[in-house]
């Protein structure tokens, strides 16, 4: 038998953390948290979570981010919004989950070969590149940066797309793509000075 | 050193509604800034516009007048005599040049003691950034022209010497102030 | 043995007071003879320097009527103030301010720049102005010049008495020439008017519900109104419950709504206010919406409330003009 | 001319309140700058001015130092003015020489910055040091106390407080809104956490209420204005038609089975909508009064219209059966009107109670959608021997193989329906977690059904309370910690076809679960009631802003309302179980009886009066008054105070136009020189 | 009646069959759709995941644009586009910080966002400013016995919507009852269908569209209607893959918008049903009386 020693320490928690989470907009209600648990209870992913959505609240308030930032749960979420729209304490449990994906993928914690963060920073890029989503390519790039064998599986899929008039590799783009370029730039540029 | 400057408001809260409420927000601890100085009156009908008026003109940068909500009133209908002259005294006021936001209305119930916090730091920051309304600065410093003549009358009268003495006073009536 | 010495000047005003004086009639000849005239500019040719050279405090009494805008008024009022034992502001721009001080709510180079620019019965193409000094043949003459803030005679120098109105009615003025010559005398800086709203001797008063609740305001060219009624019963604003009796109240009786020239009692700080107050109190409107309807019918309450007593006011003048 | 000015001799006294002013604010600093004041004679800072020594240092202060006002800097007026006033007294001044100047609610526990809150109360000292040199000796009135009470409300708290008042020797009128008085209460069947019977401890009051001499019961009747101060109120009460002569019926009820309804088809309020009545009924069987209501909205002696008076329309269309079988009784009375009663009393009781929360509110839970879906006073009919089941627990929805009702099996009891949630109500009901386990319990011993208590923290704190849920633990009810994410009828396994599925994180576990149960109960909240804001104006309380009435202390003064000889009683002041409710009823009858035993109410001298040489007649301030105060003399055209009307809020001060009137306690010059004296600081 | 339109890139690809059945179907109300200029994605779920500022940035650009254009009133047909741009508006108003940071980073391209323009959704155009009563009079092939199980989504009520309940909504159900529709009443109207999760976690995405496929058989309908391109695609496109995985679900999943033009009688290449890879079963044909009034 296997046996681990689960007790957390105080060393285990990054003092901080939760605060400075709660200070970002949207995440401000978490204080509030009476752990009722109806985020897990109306969440349709929740039975597939290494934390419940109110374990990760929890975890969030106590400053245990390596567990939270690490946890499968975060990238689980589909973004429904079940829970935000449940919450008794008018938590945004959707937002904070939108905070933590951020923070795992800056400091890329998440698990390796994990497709949902590579296939936000892919959809990312493509904003960036050409103003629009191509979902044809952006899931093309997505298989081919976490599992090219899955994308064999794909074949089926794109056949039927195909058939039904949906397929297209066109790459879609706005005219003024420098105009975002621009935008997101400038956003880039005043983040980096408020951190400084 | 010299203090920076902060706006001072003036209060009028009525006794049982908002007065009842800055309390309650005392007891709660709810902390707000400090630059608001309660007057208790019975009844926000009490306010006569005259007080606010004075206030302004005695250096105060904000009017807070706090009363229960409408058709709460421990006295009825006090609270909308006060809406009623706070309507034209808030254009009146822009009339005189006075920002409109620098004499605010607010129904306070009881129970609000949150919204005593929320009006008190929301309006100081509001006259922060107006700037001081300064009246006994606006008086001195238009009465300074007064003093040009003055001190060039002194400075003649100076040069021309000492008026004619007491010679001859004027025959005047004995007095009796009644 | 001489007679008391008097005088009589004018600073800003529409020379009404001085018509009054006049308007005394066949008493003037009383007045007249009780005392010695110094100064009347109006009827009689002295000169500043008659004044100047008086000893100090040898006019028994000046009676100073018009507000003080100009440096000239400024200078005549301090020099009456040191030859006279006794300064009573006559009439409403002396004592309150007057119509002149309505130029308070703008700055001194507006009001230059209407009268001397855009005022539409002007012939003023080169746009001059009034220079506070010129040299012509060598000689500079200075002008008086237009002060920054009107004031009431009692903002310039220490005034001992007042006589109310626009202007103030013979039968006051009669009054306070008796009082002054008997010595009998109210407490300093009393006006010398009944301390008791216009009301009081108001004809109409009877006519006026115990239940009044206004629901808009009009103003006196937009009705004909009923000569025997209450005006604030018919909706237009008038001032006679905020302003000084001893009128005898002389614009109700000619179907006109008093307008205030009076001033406040003396319990009052604010004439204005006090009349906002008790006007806005009796709207019937209890939502904002119908409330700001009602107020509606008083377009400009600065020059409504403030007609005479703008100098007088609390805040005295529009804040955000220069100084 | 006036008589030469007393020189004035201001003591001031600033208090420490232990730490809770001086933490905070520089007290020595407030005395020394306040020392300095023109009138001052002396200054000193104190522990605790509202002690004994802290009142005796006034007095004293007051014979040597021979001072003629006094301030003091402590804690709120609403608090201890009365306190210092008495002080002022005792040391042989006038006590309105006295003012008090709030540094505590006002200053020392709202701000972070001792600097800042010491200027704050050095200028808040400056403005009464002179306003007190305007202060006048004023004369307290004494007002006679009317001795009857009146009770509003016939729910256990309005019961027990009127019998108190009762038995005490007191005349109360206790008017209720229902055709029966009993409340809530008379719908419960056991009583936590002793389970004793509802009705067995409630049925002997009502009926004793019913009965008592000193008790005037108008129940099915509105309080419709009331007017007048504390001690003399006159209160109008609108006894509503029923249809029924209640001097004259007997209670024998030989008219409902008569009725020419042969079988009630109309929903019946009392059993929740679970059963059915006549238009001819009695609510209940221990219904008090035992009198029957007629209700003109189905009885077929009335058409559907209205009279132009409100009253409807009579229409002889019936046989009127229920007439015949009243006989020479002559109780019905079908042209009978509303009527309209005036009273006086001193004192008011207002112990209207609640409502509970409307379930469909939260349509997660699928009330109204899934009929097995019941709510906890439903069920507390259901389980009630008298109630429209005869206490047998069937489901609405299901029958058996063999056609009868189906009983459930298992039975998930959801808490906190509507209960600390802030898109409903973020309080917490407080009764709900007691409740629901009894709930548990009776509905275990009804129907042996698996028992499952989904919560989200179990509150018990009451006498044997912990112990019943211990019992509970006992018996083998579930209590799962989790709030539940939905009901629903959607199965994923075979064993969840055609039940109630409930989703919820079991969060002691850490999983997910899904239940499915027979039957889902949601414990409801409690509200205030939907008029709760009307009733509140009618006696002049307040609300908090979650719509409970409010008290005027919430630990010194819990069944004072802001408004002199309005009491509070029961849930109309907040969620509480039956002991808390009763508790607070004899409070409130203890306070009213406090101020008829008395005799008469000490009136706050802060009434306005018109100067009479200065007023000109104007009229404006007449309409202005809300108590007529105010009227003309024709003789003499001027106004003036009726003194004994003027409640002293200074509206027509403020308005009057040649500041004519003047208000003890508010004069103009007492506040203007506050004024500028808040504004002295630097 | 002109609103400005923002497709969406879904729309524009997988999706299409939305895009083509609705603009048809707007026209035909007499509704005009102005494509708003040189749009760009909103960010969908996954921008804020990766950078809010930028996220708001983006989605704040369009919102410029649609007030420069002058047209106040912003349709976004796509559910996630919907709640992005909707979300993007609270955030400004609400978060001062967010409002400066975006402002500013506008201001570098000279545009503007004020926050004054409305985002709607087509359903809440259609029942609100267009009303059932139009839709019924365009209605000349009622969708007699076709029962449509109204399958809402996650992201079109909540959180932000206030034109429909958050937990039971009920505006199509309204509309396609208006369309002569039976509408199959179930539980799952506002469940997740597994979003992006159905390619990147096939396991648990697929499962929550299989669910949703499955209980609108069993409570027998014909058809599920949706609103939103990713729902679509998932109940639509993944169909093989989820049958080969638990049991064959063989239902159809269409737009609302290809119902509403099917129901008016609107042209094939209108109604585009031939995007779907189920197909729809056919309609009981138009009763004789209804026939001849054509």
């Amino acid at each position: 038998m296997d046996i681990k020693r689960t007790i957390k320490y105080e060393a285990d928690r990054v003092s901080g953390f939760g605060r400075e989470v709660m200070a970002v907009p949207g995440c401000e209600a978490l204080e509030h948290c009476i752990q009722c648990g109806t985020c897990s209870g109306v969440c349709p992913l929740s039975i597939y979570m290494d934390y419940t959505p109110r374990q990760v609240m929890e975890l969030v308030r106590s400053d245990f981010k390596n567990e939270v930032l690490q946890s499968h749960t975060i990238w689980l979420c589909a973004s429904c919004y079940a829970c935000t729209t449940e919450c008794p304490r008018q938590i945004r449990i959707t937002d904070i989950m939108y905070e933590l994906k951020q923070r795992a993928i800056k400091e890329k914690v998440y698990p390796k070969r994990f497709p949902i963060p590579v296939l936000a920073e892919e959809f990312t890029k493509m904003v960036h590149d050409y103003g629009r989503i191509s979902e044809t390519w952006l899931v093309s790039k997505m298989y081919l940066r976490t599992n090219p064998v899955a994308a064999l599986g794909m074949a089926g899929l794109g056949m039927n797309l195909m058939k039904t008039g949906r397929f297209s590799l066109k790459q879609d783009k706005i005219e003024r793509r420098s105009e975002l370029a621009r935008i997101m730039e400038s956003v880039d540029q005043q983040n980096q000075k408020a951190q400084a | 050193m010299t203090k920076p400057w902060t706006p001072r408001i003036v209060a009028f809260f009525c006794n049982w509604c908002t007065y009842t409420a800055a309390d309650l927000a005392g007891v709660s601890r709810l902390k707000y800034a400090s630059n608001v100085r309660v007057i208790r009156l019975m009844c926000s009908g009490r306010v006569d516009p005259q007080f606010i008026l004075d206030a302004l003109a005695r250096g105060a940068d904000g009017v807070l007048i706090g009363g229960c909500h409408p058709g709460d009133c421990h006295y009825v209908e006090g609270n909308y005599k006060m809406l009623r002259r706070f309507e034209l005294l808030k254009r009146m006021l822009v009339d005189f040049g006075i920002e409109p936001q620098r004499v605010r209305l607010e129904w306070i119930s009881a129970a609000e003691g949150e919204k005593v916090k929320t009006v008190i730091n929301e309006m100081t920051q509001q006259l922060q950034a107006l700037g001081p309304l300064g009246m006994p600065q606006k008086f001195t410093a238009w009465d300074q022209e007064l003093e040009h003549l003055a001190q060039a009358v002194q400075a003649r009268d100076a040069a021309a010497g000492p008026c004619p003495t007491h010679a001859a006073p004027s025959p005047t009536p004995e007095v009796v102030h009644v | 043995m001489s007679k008391p010495k008097v005088a009589f000047y004018w600073c800003a005003s529409c020379g009404g007071c001085e018509e009054t004086v006049v308007d005394l009639a066949e008493d003037i000849l009383g007045v007249v003879e009780k005392v010695d005239i110094v100064l009347w500019p109006v009827a009689m040719d002295f000169k500043y320097k008659d004044v100047a050279a008086l000893p100090d405090k040898s006019i028994f009494a000046t009676l100073l009527n018009g507000a003080i805008r100009m440096s000239e008024q400024e200078e005549l009022a301090v020099l009456l103030r040191r030859k006279s034992q006794y300064l009573i502001a006559y009439g409403a721009c002396a004592q309150l301010g007057g119509i002149p001080a309505l130029a308070n709510q703008f700055s001194r180079e507006q009001v230059l720049k209407f009268n001397y620019e855009d005022c539409p019965a002007l012939a003023n193409e080169a746009k001059t102005r009034p220079q506070a000094q010129f040299t012509e043949a060598g000689r500079t003459p200075h002008l008086s010049q237009l002060h920054h803030v009107v004031r009431t005679l009692d903002q310039v120098v220490d005034v001992d008495f007042y006589i109310p109105g626009c202007p103030p009615t013979p039968n006051l003025t009669k009054a306070a020439f008796e009082a002054l010559l008997s010595g009998k005398l109210p407490p300093k800086g009393a006006v010398l008017a009944p301390d008791i709203a216009l009301c009081d001797e108001c004809e109409r008063k009877a006519t006026k519900p115990t239940d009044v609740a206004f629901t808009e305001f009009k103003r006196p060219h937009q009705g004909l109104w009923d000569s025997g009624k209450c005006f604030l019963a018919q909706g237009v604003v008038c001032m006679g419950p905020a302003t000084r009796s001893g009128c005898g109240a002389a614009c109700t009786s000619g179907n006109m709504p008093c307008t205030g020239c009076f001033g406040p009692t003396s319990r009052v700080r604010d004439q204005g206010a006090k009349m906002l107050s008790s006007l806005c109190s009796n709207v019937a409107a209890k939502d904002v919406a119908g409330i700001q309807q009602a107020l509606a019918g008083i377009p400009d309450p600065v020059g409504t409330f403030y007609r005479y007593g703008l100098a007088k006011s609390l805040l005295r003048r529009r804040v955000d003009l220069p100084a | 001319m006036s008589a030469k000015k007393e020189e004035l001799r201001i003591g001031f006294y600033v208090c420490h309140c232990g730490h809770n002013i001086a933490s905070m604010v520089d007290c020595v600093a407030v005395a020394r700058s306040v020392e300095k004041l023109p009138g001052v004679a002396l200054a000193r800072d104190y522990k605790y001015m509202c002690s004994d020594p802290g009142q005796v240092l006034i007095q004293q202060d007051i014979r040597e130092h021979k001072l003629n006002r006094i301030v003091v800097a402590s804690c709120s007026p609403l608090l201890h003015e009365h306190t210092f006033r008495g002080a002022t007294e005792a040391g042989g001044l006038n006590p309105f020489y006295f003012h008090m100047v709030n540094i505590r609610e006002h200053d020392s526990w709202v701000h972070t910055d001792r600097q800042e809150a010491t200027e704050k109360a050095k200028a808040l000292a400056e403005a009464a040091i002179r306003r007190v040199a305007h202060h006048k000796a004023l004369e307290i009135k004494k007002v006679p106390i009317h001795p009857d009470v009146l009770v509003v409300g016939g729910g256990i708290a309005g019961i027990h407080a009127a019998m108190t008042l009762a038995n005490a020797g007191k005349k109360v009128y206790l008017v209720e809104r229902e055709p029966s008085i009993g409340g809530h209460m008379a719908k419960f069947d056991k009583t936590f956490p002793t389970l004793d019977c509802a009705a067995c401890i409630l049925t002997p009051k009502m009926s004793e209420v019913g009965s008592h001499p000193n008790i005037t019961l108008w129940t099915y009747s509105d309080v419709t204005k009331v007017d007048g101060y504390v001690g003399n109120y006159t209160v109008q009460v609108k006894r509503k038609a029923r249809y029924i002569i209640e001097d004259l019926c007997t209670g024998c009820q030989d008219c409902i089975p008569n009725c020419v309804f042969k079988e009630p088809k109309f929903t019946d309020d009392f059993n929740e909508g679970l059963g059915k009545r006549k238009p001819v009924y009695i609510p209940f069987p221990q219904a008090t009064p035992q009198v029957v209501v007629i209700d003109p909205e189905v009885c077929l002696n009335f058409k559907r219209g209205k009279n132009p008076d409100g009253s409807p329309i009579v229409s002889d269309k019936c046989k009127k059966t229920c007439v015949e079988a009243c006989g020479e009784k002559n109780a019905i009375d079908f042209t009978q009107k509303d009527e309209l009663k005036e009273i006086k009393v001193g004192n008011i009781i207002v112990c209207t109670g609640f409502k509970t929360f409307d379930a469909g509110r939260v349509p997660a839970y699928g009330y109204g959608t899934y009929k097995n879906v019941y709510t906890s006073l439903e069920i507390e009919r259901l389980v009630n021997a008298s109630g429209p089941t005869g206490g047998e627990v069937i489901l609405r929805e299901g029958k058996n193989p063999d056609g009868s009702p189906k009983t459930p099996k298992s039975i998930g009891i959801i808490h906190c329906v509507g209960s600390r949630d802030k898109k409903t109500n973020i309080w917490c009901s407080r009764v709900c977690c007691m409740y629901s386990m009894k709930l548990a319990h009776l509905l275990k011993e009804h129907t042996d059904a698996e028992l499952y208590n989904f919560y989200i923290d179990m509150r018990t704190p009451g006498k044997g309370y912990e112990e019943f849920y211990n019992k509970l633990l006992e018996e083998g009810t579930h209590f799962i910690r989790g709030r539940v994410g939905e009901v629903t009828d959607w199965a994923m396994t075979p064993e969840e076809e055609g039940k109630l599925v409930i989703r919820v994180e079991d969060t002691l576990a850490g999983v997910v679960r899904r239940i499915p149960v027979d039957m889902v109960v949601l414990a409801t909240g409690l509200e205030p009631q939907a008029d709760a804001g009307d009733v509140r104006r009618l006696f002049n309380m307040s609300c908090g802003g979650d719509g409970w009435f409010l008290e005027r202390h919430p630990k010194l003064a819990p069944v004072n309302t802001f408004t002199d000889g309005v009491f509070l009683a029961g849930c109309c002041q907040g969620p509480k179980d039956i002991p808390d409710t009763v508790a607070q009823a004899g409070a409130a009858a203890a306070e009213a009886m406090v101020l008829i035993d008395r005799g008469y109410v000490e009136q706050e001298p802060n009434t306005a009066f018109i100067l009479d040489q200065e007023c000109s007649g104007c009229k404006s301030c007449i309409p202005l008054c809300p108590y007529t105060a105010i009227l003309f003399d024709e003789e003499r055209k001027k106004a003036y105070i009726n003194e004994a009307l003027c409640k002293g809020c200074g509206t027509c001060v403020g308005a009057c136009p040649s500041s004519s009137i003047v208000q003890n306690l508010f004069e103009d010059s007492e506040i203007f020189s506050e004024i500028e004296g808040v504004l002295s600081y630097d | 009646m002109k609103y400005a339109y923002f497709p969406g890139c879904s729309l524009k690809g997988t999706g299409k069959a939305y895009e083509e059945s609705l603009l048809p179907v707007m026209k035909h109300l007499g509704v005009e759709m102005q494509e708003l200029d040189d749009w760009n994605c909103c960010g969908a779920t996954a921008y804020m995941a990766v950078d809010e500022g930028k996220a708001c940035a983006a989605a704040a650009r369009n919102l410029a644009i649609a007030e420069k254009s002058g047209l106040q009133q912003v349709l976004a047909p796509c559910s996630a586009c919907y709640l992005v741009l909707n979300k993007t508006q609270h955030y400004l108003h609400e978060y001062p910080g967010m409002r400066q940071t975006v402002a500013r980073a506008l201001e570098t391209v000279g545009l503007r966002c004020e926050g004054t323009s409305a985002v709607r959704h087509p359903l809440d155009i259609l029942l609100n400013d267009i009303g059932l009563e139009a839709v019924k009079q365009k209605v000349t092939r009622p969708l007699k016995g076709l029962k449509v199980a109204p399958y809402y989504g996650c992201q079109i009520v909540r959180p932000y919507a206030t034109f429909d309940d958050q937990t039971n909504p009920t505006t199509m159900d309204r509309l396609l009852e208006a369309l002569g529709a039976t509408v199959v009443k179930w539980p799952l109207k506002t469940k997740c269908c597994g979003g992006s999760l159905t390619g990147t976690l096939p396991e648990a995405g697929l499962r929550l569209s299989y669910i949703l496929l499955k209980e609108a058989i069993k409570r027998g309908a014909d058809v599920i209607a949706t609103v939103c391109p990713l729902c679509q695609f998932n109940l639509d496109a993944y169909h093989p893959k989820i049958s080969a995985r638990w049991e064959p679900v063989p239902i159809p999943t269409v737009y609302f918008s290809q119902l509403m033009g099917l129901a008016f009688g609107l042209p094939d290449n209108q109604v585009v049903l031939h995007r779907g890879m189920i197909p729809m079963k056919p309609l009981a044909a138009p009763a004789p009386a209804a026939a001849a009034a054509r």
